[in-house]
């Protein structure tokens, strides 16, 4: 009630406060930009490190990375050295046994995973590069060489893609960095369509209007103004891109036409359990391998996922 | 308003601009079929009509932002479809910026203010050391009214108000001597709208601009336009002083629109008389001798040569109506 | 419509040939002599060359692709370097037994993700949401060849309920039942990611369109949440659905390589790695326009499925 | 695999009282009228002049007979006809009396005179040629010579006899072997009119539809399954299983569907193989029979004689190889180390000629006496597909590297792998060689031949060969094919790996089936029955 | 006039769970609505007009939205406590809503005729053919042209006025006790917004149903409104007749709204500013939340929340100002020339300046 604000120091109270003294109050309304100003990334990493499965996933990704960087030293054993007995079951430091020419599975599923991560992050940085490049000269130019590379684009996606693959490796020999640029190679058109689409539309956006209207050069709008903007969808599209590479990487050595056989590959590894008595009577032969790369490929796809929601959540607000 | 127009120097001529959209095509767009105008030097042009009447396309087709279908644009003279070197690109964008409706949509996200107002420094070379750059851009956020502490910041963390106001500062940052502001206001709140107006004829007088201010909101288009451009179905149907237009709407088009417009004022909406535009009532069956004629000095309307009596006439009458009441 | 269907075969005219000329050269770069491989070390110089020129292979590449070319727009695909059966029945014959598995799968995926999707995203934040996207991304995220030989492990070795591979027993009547028995596990294996990918992507979509203003639109009239679903729901969401439908589908002929090699599923994927190995140029020619030209009909199907759900598009 | 004993159910009474029981037999279950073979390979040809893979050559024995069965190693059967002479170089060929192809023709004189001038033309895509090459009128390669309109040495006396001249007098067995055994007899009236360059894609040489073999072809759905029925006409008498699927699957379905009771038998011998380290799930099996022999087919680690001119170096690599671990441990001993070119099934196998031992030390020795660079990496090429020969290429690149090599291993599929082989394109890799039981190997180790893809290119071999070849007794052969085991050993043009056994597999319940020479077990399939269950 | 209210609006206080934090978006807003009438509600961006309307029909997302305090009654219950299945029942049949956007509140791939009959089916007991009269009377009414093809017709054949038309055709098709329009015609063109304006008062006096009309556009209001309520940062800041509203405002946000608006008959050289900007409700500030870009603020209105005053039995304000001990403040120019025109053009004295006074609203 009104008289309950009494009237002792109403003079104190109701005095009319000047624009200089309303300053020394607190400005709600500024409040949200006076303290210190979040950059982008910032914004979306905060949002994905509230995300809990996608900050373990990273967690899991990173450890992985670490494996792969720390391969050698990690191993118990030499990736490639007949130590142990032949196709022993886990005994002495041969923690997940051995193969079939006594080779201990833990120190090759260690390399294996450098094996993943190069093929994975590889693959990922060649398809975007060829991808991303495409996709904004394609959405941005328009007219003839937007049919042109789009024309392509429809080319390569019709191919039958493990057959190409599939062929390509028995054609250039399956080195791992083979497979790491066939699978690059012929990754790019989705992601060449998905830049392309957003290019055609932020190349409607008035920001990019405005640069041209600014003066900038066309290559300028291009990677300044626009690229900035895909980033996101890229980084999405590349984390998933990474899991899948790993997958058809270990379906290609499943096959046999994976990275060549005396590296270690979880795939090449799996692919002994083609054998009915090793899927039958030696499980520790397959069942990490399918483990590792069930958990690698769970665990990017889960970061791809937060990260997707960091950011779509951003857009929105 | 703006001092009387001392000695009338055209800065922006457009004639019989034509602008097709995919032209020959079954989704073709005659999104602008005839306009005519000029903006003077030092003034305010205020360009107002219902949407899709293709105002917005006329200020992009001002400054470049695509080729167009016909006609011709002259800016300080010039024709601006000749302008094709870098070189000359860049001094005429240099000399023309442009204010966007949709102030988040024109900031690009991703930068931060600084190199948003920065990067049209460096593009026009007007500050090449990175940290007279930033004192720089300091300044001009200053005159836009903004703390500096925003120069790290992006464009999401800002009121729409405040993010007009960057888009302002970074037209300013080259110093341009003429400006289109596209519904600059509109998608503002009415309480930040007064204060982005109030900045924009503030650095208008500072700077000596001139304005291409492109509006739905009539009101809002009379307060700060000198003189004022009708649109419709992509012509321009009248142009006039800002005051004589209000005073005495010629064009049946502008009556209606000026008659549609709500006023905060209970008493007055109460009484208000609504008038309809009926385009059937302008069907020429032939458009050679319709054109924009002036009907009294610098009072211009579209219509045809036999009606241009009838609209001095209506025009000496409402504006004794108008004195009346005054 | 049909104006625009035929203009889409016509503008795929060049993407088909780019294919044709891309797949020719890939298939002639890889090394190793057709030849080679189908006569006993023991030929002689002039027999291989007879068996060169019976495949045509002693002309130079331009030639062998130009004939190829003028006999494939007849439909003559050509005979099989490895069998000498004319290429078409061949596919033709492997085709089945694909479209059988993934036609399958496909449908088993959709109808089971379908309300799955729906589910979820109606439920979105629930611990009903959380399990089955979880499910979804382990169903993304599993090898199929892991999970093939998981199930073989343990459903066809240890408890001898469904048979290891093969499509049907032979010389069985009531071979329908024989084939679905064979069908289960490569199903199973196929629709988890299937039924993952569209799990998540129908929940997506459907929380995309719950957003919409449409269905506050519906909310506000009254409507009861079963019609707002069935109405309003459902029919809008079909529309990005579609999308992943005509991605799927070119997958009916060649999505299931590694399954099909893992249960010795007797169909396209199979006839590819054979045809690989053995280099026959022939059908792996004809698999590659096959596919190509499965992918192109999926396209116009997605695009004319489009006008059809959704009145905005029209194509003239 | 299925039924139980000890409660006999009133069904299985029923069955066992008598045939007459049901009017729809119980197909699945105790089947005796279709017998199921499993393959692991699939069958490339049913054209009785070309038949490149083992699988085609098998599966084409089930409808055409040859002139002569070869049960066992080394004994011979009268077939579709008998073979007689007395000199060795004039060889009579009488077709059995009774013998009518499947569309009531006789087979006559004129279809084997037809089969061997198809053979010998030279328009003509053949993988037999060798096998007629001992003909007059043929070159060395078994194509006919120039001028020639038909072979000079042949002559059809009668409907059903002929006679045929060979250039110089052949053992009987040998002409027996190659042109009595693999050459299939067919058809002249099918295939006469037939332009030569169409043959062998015509319908009668992809879809045959007329026979003289037990069976007949119906169906063959590519990569899956061959369909045979039963020849009712067969001059050997009917056969008493109606119905045969011949059904190609991998190794692993193959053991599972013999646990599965659903398989009866397979192939062996590189039709049927079942992985060597996954047989013994087999042998657990009750009701299913496993026998192991030993196999023509051997394992070598090819050289590049071009680049390796030394023998003592390459011995040196035989000598690193630990080829008894490989044996026992990937083959879990179900093979034999070659001591030479030729296993134990080969007759002229010199058993007294031992391998040459595992020992790094002498072999590093032998590399350093010879002035060996050790640094230069050695390419070792490893072919994909062979499980085992994999393993051992793993196994190998380290024993190399033991010794001090460099190695560097790289996997090829193998036609990329054949194809840089014949360009030798590599330093030393991984290689099998298909024999027979004749023990002739021109074609892999003569100077220039085909197979040769190692460069070797020795005097003293081809004149082994060439002596191998001519000599027609058993006896004087086998002296000069022991001369050239020896000399290979010393030699080491290739290192001899190992020879891997082959599994015979079959039911229980199917009598008859493979034999100890699988190659010849099809001669009495008219006569295999399979038990009720 | 007997006057009945349809509904109340008490103490409601709502909440969004977000990414960022708890948004305090409604915080505690109380009106009343009254048989027959206009209440208009004004306000800039986010000041919760929507938010505190949708809550009525209970349309906020469920998924995040807390409704932490008050009640919505309407004839008699308070509809917050309602089963989900009974404000089925009330929702489109009972109240009704407008929404600002009209080419994205249509269902695109449903005809119109059919969407508009949709709650006819709904709720009132009849055939699909009678809802369909029902339809074709209905878009005849709002001025759709030949109904019978319209029916058939998709909504993206429709312009964006047709289409707000088609959504008052579906408002309106159980002739509700309360229509609720979130900003109809903002998106509109001003010739298009006229006629719709018109159309709703046309409507409303046949029907004699109340409408909340919510909007930014103090013309809109002007030509709408019976009653006006001012909202500013969650809450109601000043609830009156619209003339009291317009010509004799207390709260200094009001008059900082008249000030800003340049006029078509007023000459100014410059437009009076409500500097800064609106206060972020995550963190509502303590006191009055407009107190930081008021320049009638007083120190109490930076740590108290101001009460609410009464003006009159219609006109209440939240402000300090009107509080006894406030002094004496002369609003903004603009502000004082409303009052006098008002005064002069009616020659009455609208009414002094208030006594003070706490009775909450109306
Ligand atoms: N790139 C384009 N392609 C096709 N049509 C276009 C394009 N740009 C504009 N139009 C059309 O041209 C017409 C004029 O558009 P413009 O944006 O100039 O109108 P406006 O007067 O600015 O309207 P508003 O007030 O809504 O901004 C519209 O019908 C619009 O749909
Ligand atoms: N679903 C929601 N989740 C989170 N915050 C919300 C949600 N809906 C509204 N808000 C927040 O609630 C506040 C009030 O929003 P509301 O939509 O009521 O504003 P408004 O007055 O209608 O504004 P406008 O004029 O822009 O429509 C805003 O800060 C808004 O961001
Ligand atoms: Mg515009
Ligand atoms: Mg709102």
């Amino acid at each position: 009630m009104a008289q309950n604000v009494g009237n002792k120091n109403a003079e104190a109270l109701f005095h009319l406060v000047d624009a200089r003294e309303r300053l020394t109050y607190p400005d709600n309304a500024a409040e949200g930009i006076t303290d210190e100003g979040d950059s982008y990334v910032k914004t979306i990493a905060k949002r994905f490190f509230k995300n809990k499965v996608a900050v373990v996933s990273l967690g899991v990704f990173i450890l992985l990375l670490l494996i792969a960087v720390f391969a050698t030293q990690l191993s118990p054993h030499p990736r490639d050295a007949i130590t142990g007995q032949f196709q022993a079951a886990p005994y002495d430091n041969f923690y997940l046994g051995t193969d079939d020419i006594g080779r201990d599975v833990l120190s090759r599923l260690i390399h294996g995973t450098q094996v993943s991560m190069i093929v994975g992050l590889g693959s990922v940085a060649i398809y975007v590069v060829i991808g991303t490049t495409l996709g904004l000269v394609s959405g941005y130019f328009g007219g003839v060489v937007d049919s042109f590379i789009m024309r392509v684009t429809e080319a390569v996606m019709s191919f039958p893609f493990f057959m190409v693959i599939l062929t390509l490796v028995s054609l250039l020999g399956s080195g791992i960095w083979v497979v790491t640029a066939v699978l690059g190679v012929l990754s790019w058109p989705a992601l060449a369509r998905l830049v392309r689409g957003q290019v055609l539309t932020l190349k409607e956006q008035d920001f990019v209007h405005a640069a041209v209207a600014t003066g900038y050069s066309t290559p300028g709008i291009l990677f300044k103004h626009i690229l900035p903007n895909v980033i996101s969808p890229i980084l999405v599209n590349a984390t998933f891109g990474i899991a899948t590479a790993i997958l058809t990487e270990a379906s290609l050595s499943f096959l046999g036409v994976g990275v060549q056989k005396p590296r270690p590959s979880w795939g090449n590894i799996l692919s002994e359990a083609q054998s009915l008595r090793v899927l039958t009577a030696q499980p520790w032969r397959w069942v990490p391998a399918g483990i590792l790369i069930f958990i690698a490929v769970l665990s990017i796809n889960f970061i791809g996922e937060g990260l997707r929601e960091a950011i779509e959540g951003e857009t929105k607000n | 308003m703006a001092a009387e127009p001392k000695e009338k120097k055209p800065i922006v001529e457009i004639r019989s601009y034509k602008q097709y959209f995919n032209e020959g095509k079954k989704s073709e767009v005659r999104a602008v079929k005839d306009v005519s105008f000029s903006i003077y030097e030092g003034e305010t042009f205020g360009l107002v009509g219902e949407s899709g009447s293709g105002k917005s396309t006329t200020g992009r087709a001002l400054i470049k932002l695509g080729d167009i279908t016909g006609g011709q644009i002259f800016y300080k003279g010039e024709d601006i479809s000749q302008i094709k070197r870098r070189k000359d690109l860049l001094k005429f964008r240099k000399s023309m910026q442009m204010i966007f409706q949709d102030p988040y949509a024109s900031l690009n996200p991703r930068l931060t203010v600084k190199e948003i107002i920065g990067g049209a420094l460096k593009v026009h070379g007007l500050e090449t050391d990175s940290n007279k750059r930033t004192e720089k851009v300091y300044e001009l956020l200053e005159s836009v009214g903004l703390n500096k502490q925003f120069a790290n910041r992006y464009p999401r963390e800002f009121s729409g108000g405040q993010c007009q106001r960057v888009g302002i500062a970074r037209a300013l940052a080259v110093q341009p001597d003429f400006i289109i502001a596209d519904e600059a206001i509109s998608a503002l709140d009415v309480s930040i709208q007064a204060q982005v107006v109030n900045l924009l004829k503030e650095l208008k007088e500072q700077n000596n601009l001139t304005y291409l201010f492109i509006a739905h909101d009539l009101s809002m288009v009379k307060y700060i336009s000198d003189r004022i451009g009708v649109m419709n179905n992509g012509r321009v149907l009248e142009v006039s002083n800002a005051g004589e237009l209000y005073e005495a709407p010629l064009h049946p088009y502008t009556e209606s629109l000026l008659s549609a417009i709500p006023t905060p004022d209970p008493e007055s909406e109460r009484h208000r008389v609504r008038t309809e535009y009926d385009p059937a009532y302008h069907h020429y069956d032939n458009l050679d001798r319709v054109a924009l004629h002036e009907i009294a000095p610098e009072h211009f309307i579209y219509c045809h040569e036999d009606e241009i009596p009838l609209y001095r006439k209506k025009r000496e009458k409402l504006l004794k109506k108008a004195r009346q009441y005054a | 419509m049909k104006k625009y269907v035929g203009k889409r075969f016509l503008t795929a005219v060049p993407v088909l040939l780019m294919i044709t000329i891309g797949a020719f050269i890939m298939i002639n770069l890889a090394p190793g002599e057709p030849t080679d491989l189908y006569i006993t070390p023991d030929a002689t110089v002039q027999q291989v060359e007879a068996t060169r020129r019976a495949l045509g292979l002693d002309q130079p590449y331009p030639v062998q692709y130009i004939r190829w070319l003028g006999r494939a727009v007849t439909g003559d695909l050509g005979i099989s370097f490895s069998t000498r059966y004319p290429v078409l029945p061949i596919i033709i014959s492997r085709l089945g037994p694909t479209i059988v598995l993934m036609g399958t799968t496909l449908l088993f995926s959709y109808i089971v993700a379908i309300p799955l999707g729906i589910i979820s995203a109606r439920k979105q934040g629930t611990w009903v949401d959380t399990f089955l996207t979880g499910s979804a991304f382990v169903g993304v995220s599993i090898p199929n060849f892991f999970l093939g030989l998981g199930l073989i492990y343990i459903f066809a070795v240890q408890l001898n309920w469904f048979p290891t591979g093969g499509m049907q027993e032979l010389g069985v009547d009531g071979s329908i039942f024989s084939v679905l028995r064979h069908l289960v596990l490569p199903v199973i294996v196929l629709s988890a990611f299937y039924i993952a990918n569209m799990t998540r992507y129908m929940r997506a979509t459907m929380i995309q369109v719950y957003g919409e203003n449409y269905i506050r639109t519906a909310t506000a009239k009254g409507l009861a949440q079963k019609v707002i679903l069935t109405k309003h729901g459902i029919r809008n969401a079909l529309i990005p659905v579609i999308t992943i439908v005509g991605t799927d589908l070119p997958r009916l002929v060649g999505g299931a390589i590694v399954t099909e090699q893992i249960f010795q599923w007797p169909g396209l994927g199979r006839l590819t790695i054979t045809a690989i190995q053995q280099r026959d140029l022939p059908i792996l020619m004809a698999i590659t326009i096959l596919s190509a030209f499965v992918v192109l009909l999926a396209n116009i199907f997605v695009d004319v499925m489009y006008a059809v759900v959704d009145p905005r598009i029209k194509y003239d | 695999a299925c039924g139980s004993d000890d409660v006999p159910d009133m069904e299985q009474g029923a069955q066992a009282d008598g045939e007459e029981t049901g009017t729809t037999p119980d197909v699945s279950e105790g089947d005796t009228s279709t017998l199921m073979v499993g393959l692991t390979n699939a069958p490339d040809s049913f054209n009785p002049f070309y038949r490149p893979g083992v699988a085609a050559t098998w599966v084409q024995r089930f409808f055409y007979d040859s002139l002569l069965f070869m049960p066992t190693a080394d004994s011979f059967e009268p077939g579709l006809a008998e073979m007689t002479t007395e000199d060795n170089q004039v060889f009579t060929v009488t077709v059995n009396a009774d013998a009518n192809w499947s569309d009531g023709t006789p087979v006559t004189a004129e279809d084997v005179a037809f089969t061997l001038n198809t053979i010998a033309d030279p328009a003509v895509e053949t993988t037999l040629g060798t096998s007629v090459a001992m003909i007059e009128g043929t070159d060395a390669s078994g194509v006919r010579e120039e001028g020639l309109e038909e072979l000079s040495g042949l002559e059809v006396v009668d409907e059903k006899t002929l006679t045929i001249t060979t250039k110089d007098p052949v053992d009987l067995n040998y002409i027996s072997e190659f042109l009595g055994l693999n050459v299939l007899v067919a058809p002249k009236h099918v295939f006469e009119d037939i332009e030569l360059s169409e043959l062998p894609n015509s319908e009668a040489a992809t879809m045959p539809s007329v026979f003289s073999g037990a069976y007949q072809f119906v169906e063959y759905d590519n990569n899956n399954y061959v369909h045979l029925e039963s020849n009712p006409d067969y001059y050997r008498g009917e056969p008493e299983i109606k119905t045969i699927y011949a059904q190609i699957m991998n190794g692993t379905s193959l053991i599972t569907e013999f646990q599965a009771g659903n398989l009866h038998m397979t192939a062996g011998g590189g039709i049927g193989m079942i992985p060597v380290q996954d047989i013994g799930m087999l042998e657990e099996l009750e009701d299913v029979v496993v026998e192991e022999h030993p196999s023509f087919n051997s394992q070598y680690m090819i050289i590049n004689n071009e680049k390796y001119t030394d023998p003592q170096v390459r011995r040196a690599f035989a000598h690193a190889i630990d080829r008894e671990t490989i044996v026992e441990n990937l083959l879990g001993g179900h093979g034999e180390v070659l001591s030479s070119t030729y296993s134990s099934a080969s007759p002229y196998k010199d058993t007294d000629l031992e391998p040459l031992e595992y020992d790094p030390e002498l072999a590093k020795e032998l590399l350093e006496d010879a002035g060996f660079d050790f640094d230069t990496p050695i390419e070792l090429v490893v072919p994909t597909g062979n499980a085992v020969r994999e393993q051992s290429g793993n196994l190998i690149e380290q024993w190399l590297e033991e010794i001090g090599l460099t190695v560097n291993q790289s996997n090829y599929d193998f036609p990329t792998w054949l194809s840089m082989a014949q360009d030798l394109d590599y330093d030393i890799g991984l290689m099998g060689w298909g024999h027979t039981a004749d023990p002739n190997i021109a074609s892999y180790l003569q100077t220039g031949a085909a197979s040769n893809n190692m460069a070797v290119s020795d005097p003293t071999m081809d004149e082994l060969i060439e002596q191998g070849m001519t000599e027609t007794e058993f006896d004087a052969r086998y002296d000069v094919y022991s001369d050239l085991q020896k000399y290979m050993q010393e030699q080491m043009f290739v290192v001899p790996l190992y020879s891997d056994s082959q599994f015979s597999v079959q039911s229980t319940s199917l009598n008859g089936g493979i034999n100890e020479y699988w190659a010849g077990s099809l001669y009495d399939v008219n006569e295999w029955t399979i038990d009720p269950e | 006039m007997e006057e009945t209210t349809v509904l109340e609006v008490k103490d409601l206080a709502i909440s969004f769970q977000t990414f960022e934090g708890v948004v305090k978006a409604v915080r505690g807003v109380e009106f009343m609505l009254k048989k027959g009438e206009t209440l208009a509600i004004v306000g800039e961006s986010g000041s919760g007009k929507s938010v505190s309307t949708k809550a009525i029909n209970r349309l906020l997302p469920e998924k995040n939205t807390l409704i932490e305090r008050g009640e919505v009654l309407f004839e008699g219950q308070d509809l917050l406590k309602l089963s989900e299945k009974d404000m089925q029942g009330i929702r489109g049949n009972d109240i009704a809503m407008i929404f600002q956007d009209p080419m994205t509140s249509l269902n695109p791939t449903m005809t119109v005729g059919k969407q508009i009959a949709e709650p006819i089916i709904a709720h009132k007991n009849v055939s699909k053919e009678e809802a369909k009269e029902k339809a074709l009377e209905l878009m005849d009414l709002v001025g759709i042209h030949h109904p019978k093809k319209s029916y058939k017709n998709y909504p993206h054949q429709f312009s964006g006025g047709m289409r707000q038309r088609v959504m008052i055709a579906i408002a309106l098709a159980c002739e509700p006790k309360i229509l609720i329009a979130d900003e109809p015609t903002t998106a509109l063109d001003v010739t298009i917004q006229a006629q719709i304006l018109d159309l709703m008062n046309k409507l409303k006096d046949e029907l004699d149903t109340s409408i909340i009309f919510i909007t930014h556009d103090l013309g809109v209001v002007a030509q709408m409104a019976d009653r006006v309520a001012v909202m500013y940062a969650g809450q109601i800041v000043e609830i009156g007749t619209a003339d009291e509203i317009f010509y004799n405002p207390m709260h200094p946000y009001t008059w900082g709204l008249l000030a800003s608006m340049p006029t078509l008959d007023v000459d100014q050289k410059n437009l009076y500013t409500i500097p800064g900007s609106p206060p972020n409700l995550l963190h509502p500030p303590v006191g009055d939340a407009f107190a930081a870009r008021n320049d009638y603020a007083l120190a109490i209105d930076f740590q108290q929340e101001p009460e609410v005053f009464k003006v009159t039995d219609t006109h209440y304000a939240k402000t300090w100002l009107l509080h006894p001990d406030a002094p004496d403040v002369t609003p903004p120019l603009k502000v004082v020339r409303r009052k006098e025109k008002y005064e002069a053009l009616f020659s009455v004295k609208m009414y002094a300046n208030s006594t003070g006074g706490g009775i909450n609203g109306g």
